[in-house]
């Protein structure tokens, strides 16, 4: 139940070892192929912000089963420079990503728990939970 | 049988009906199934989905490769599928600001926007449209015995912080009541409120004046503010109504100059905001010229018919998109 | 080569690339190209487009009944593209919305919010934080001579209306100076002017409070206000501060009941809005008793760091979305 | 250049009616296939505004050639009850469309010229223009 399995957020290349990973999970997991989609691209996502924004850090995918209610949780690590103000970050239209309604607000809205701690200087940890229906 | 089955029967029949005869009459079915779709919520790579496992189920032969594009034009999509559903989010959010902003205008409608009184000889039309919800435009009428004082301002500025600062305007202005009779005085008091109360890059324009329905003078002062008319019905003419001034909140020392003017029946007073002199049409901005043939077009009018009237015209003009809050004040001697 | 063969150039290799090796890298340049696409501002409909031309290019043969349901395809998305446009036109609407709620909220910190004064013996901390932009709680801070009158005041209600309530409340105490030495008659005279100029369904509840630092005494009074603590060191205890009292503008003839207490060395006076005490976290609403050990866990520290933790903690509690406004001011007696 | 083809709007099966006659005269005037697809849904709108709010009316479909310069004008036309605030018709979200974001700002949006008059107690006259780039 706790079998976790990590990637190494270092430079794009990673990115695709994150999505990967993520992808095969969840399609063991029986997720359908939107959904696998879906959960692909918010990993990319947190991934992408690590790169961007911390430099380096990890993802890690982890298959969920609580009391028979199975799911996938992502958790993203870094040891970056951290988020300022969460609130804010959280708001849409935020980034700068023109238009894209991804980023964090994007990952959130897709998953079924969201949850981000934040310390400045310290890191960032973020965990997102889907659930299979 | 689950809803998501049922979409997926139903888009089968309607690509099946269309594959078959092409009409027109399947295509419009296909929107209002669009429609459908989109009141349920579901997303674009949902529809992609869906119109892959239909054509797997119509074409159980497509080659690979076919199949292969089809799962790549879901990835691309997802990206929509973001966009969608922060449409939604903001759409919540959005409605929820402007029933916000409906309170709040509401109350400024309420609170700050004062009755027009009865004028013993005198025929008044006021009207004061905000450009968007909040007007950033005030006006205020205080009758005191014979005279009538009048006051229109015009914050620099639209919309909500406008609104905010409109509210100091109205809770300054009820603090001096004695200054009512005296427009040059009052100006000087409300200057000094605004210069210490508001946001340095705030500033107020206003005229302030005071009717005499004893001796029919109309008594005014203003603070770089739009210039009024007054119509003299003896020549058929309208007079720009200058008032020099600074704008409020600018300088501390600021003095206003008073001036004042012997009404005669038929004749007008006219006071407005910028909102109506420059007001943008398709042709450019309108000129002041253009204002005074719409009054005079409608001067025969009741004085708030005539109001209503020019607002309504100009309003056209602008194909209903006010860029600026719009008031207009007529004080008609009528005996 | 136009922006638009660009395109589909582009789509084509990627499509070409993925139906070779259908690896994940070739998805996640989809997803890249997915975020130019729109940044591109393209509409869905113009993606099924791009595929059904790239299709046709890649599977000359396709046979027709496949041409046509791709047709019907780009029929059900143009739905889409009408919400995707409106989502587009939304975005521009929320951002000029939020840019003005912006300006109205720093205006509102600058010219509402008091700067917290220097009292002989009295370490003093205030944290006020709007759940939105715009902030219904309020704090006033007036000192005069060895007494320091304090505020604290929560619209019923958030946002822009509140806002707009707020400031009116603000200039209604400028205009009772004198009234700040006896909380009592002041809520007596604010509930007069919110009763007459406040909308009828807008409630204020205030608790108004003076510090003498001479005496060394804290009179008060409330007016339906969310009760405070004071702390006794020499009990090590939080006691709450009840103060009975009509809310602020739903009753005429309202009178309020005056209270006093003595502050000792150690002592602290804390007040707060219900945004403190009624936050909701996933697990329910928190209890007094739980903001008083917050409280505990932080008091060794100098007052504003005291409120500053306090807040965070609350913060995090409920996952940084803020339901109602938060204000908490710590008055504590160092000497 | 003024031929202009009519279709009156009573019963739902005008709409299509209306559709057809503006797909058709988008395809010959030369607009690619998304464009058709977006007229045709523009007319369907207008069409179905008419037979919801105004009982009848008529959809008029018109090439145009200004100067070289070509197009496609719909004209929408009836004797209902009128629009009695044009401001807030032209507001997003007005309609309770659901968010379709279609109904009037929609069909605005998606055309080049857009214009509308309307009395209350007399009618509605709507013309909307996409010129062929
Ligand atoms: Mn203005
Ligand atoms: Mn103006
Ligand atoms: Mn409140
Ligand atoms: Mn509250």
């Amino acid at each position: 139940m706790d079998i976790q399995s990590c990637v190494e957020v270092r430079n794009e290349w990673d990115i695709v070892s994150a999505r990967q990973l993520g992808r095969n999970m969840a399609k063991e997991l029986g997720f359908g192929n939107v959904d696998q989609a879906r959960i692909t691209t918010a990993i990319s996502e947190l991934a992408r912000n690590i790169y961007l924004y911390a430099g380096n850090g990890k993802i890690c995918i982890q298959p969920i089963d609580q009391l028979g209610k199975k799911g996938l949780k992502i958790v993203a690590l870094d040891n970056g420079p951290g988020i300022r103000d969460i609130r804010r970050v959280m708001e849409d239209g935020y980034t700068t990503s023109g238009g894209l309604g991804a980023g964090l607000p994007g990952v959130k809205r897709l998953m079924d728990e969201f949850s981000i701690e934040s310390t400045v200087d310290v890191g960032t940890e973020i965990n997102a939970t889907k659930w299979l229906r | 049988m689950t809803g998501k089955d049922a979409i997926i029967d139903r888009y089968q029949d309607l690509i099946q009906t269309y594959i078959k005869g092409k009409s027109e009459t399947a295509l419009y079915k296909g929107q209002q199934f669009s429609r459908k779709l989109i009141e349920q919520q579901i997303s674009p790579e949902d529809v992609i989905s869906l119109h892959i496992q239909v054509m797997h189920e119509l074409f159980p032969d497509m080659e690979e490769d076919m199949r292969d594009s089809f799962d790549f034009l879901l990835e691309v999509m997802i990206g929509y599928g973001f966009a969608y559903r922060e449409h939604q989010s903001l759409r919540d959010k959005q409605q929820q600001l402007e029933s916000e902003i409906e309170v709040a205008a509401s109350m400024q409608q309420t609170l700050l926007m004062s009755d027009v009184p009865e004028v013993d000889g005198l025929d008044i039309g006021v009207i004061s449209v905000p450009a968007k919800k909040m007007n950033g435009d005030y006006f205020n009428f205080v009758k005191d015995g014979n005279k009538l004082s009048v006051a229109v301002a015009d914050i620099i500025g639209k919309g909500i912080p406008a609104a905010l600062c409109m509210s100091m305007i109205k809770y300054a202005m009820d603090s001096l009541p004695q200054q009512q009779q005296m427009p040059h005085l009052l100006l000087e008091n409300l200057n000094h409120v605004v210069e210490q109360n508001v946001h340095p890059n705030m500033f107020i324009t206003m005229l302030h004046g005071l009717y005499d329905s004893d001796k029919h003078t109309f008594s005014y002062a203003g603070a770089g503010h739009e210039p009024g008319f007054i119509y003299r019905a003896a020549d058929d003419r309208f007079d720009d109504m200058i008032a020099k001034g600074i704008v409020l909140g600018v300088s501390r020392t600021a003095t206003y100059q008073p001036y004042e003017k012997v009404i005669e029946i038929g004749d007008m007073v006219i006071l407005l905001s910028d909102g109506v002199t420059e007001c943008r049409t398709s042709k450019g901005f309108i000129e002041r010229d253009e204002i005074v043939s719409l009054i005079r077009k409608h001067m025969n009018l009741p004085a708030q018919e005539m109001v209503q009237c020019v607002f309504h015209e100009l309003e056209k003009l602008q194909e209903f998109e006010l860029r600026d809050d719009f008031t207009l004040i007529v004080l008609k001697r009528v005996v």
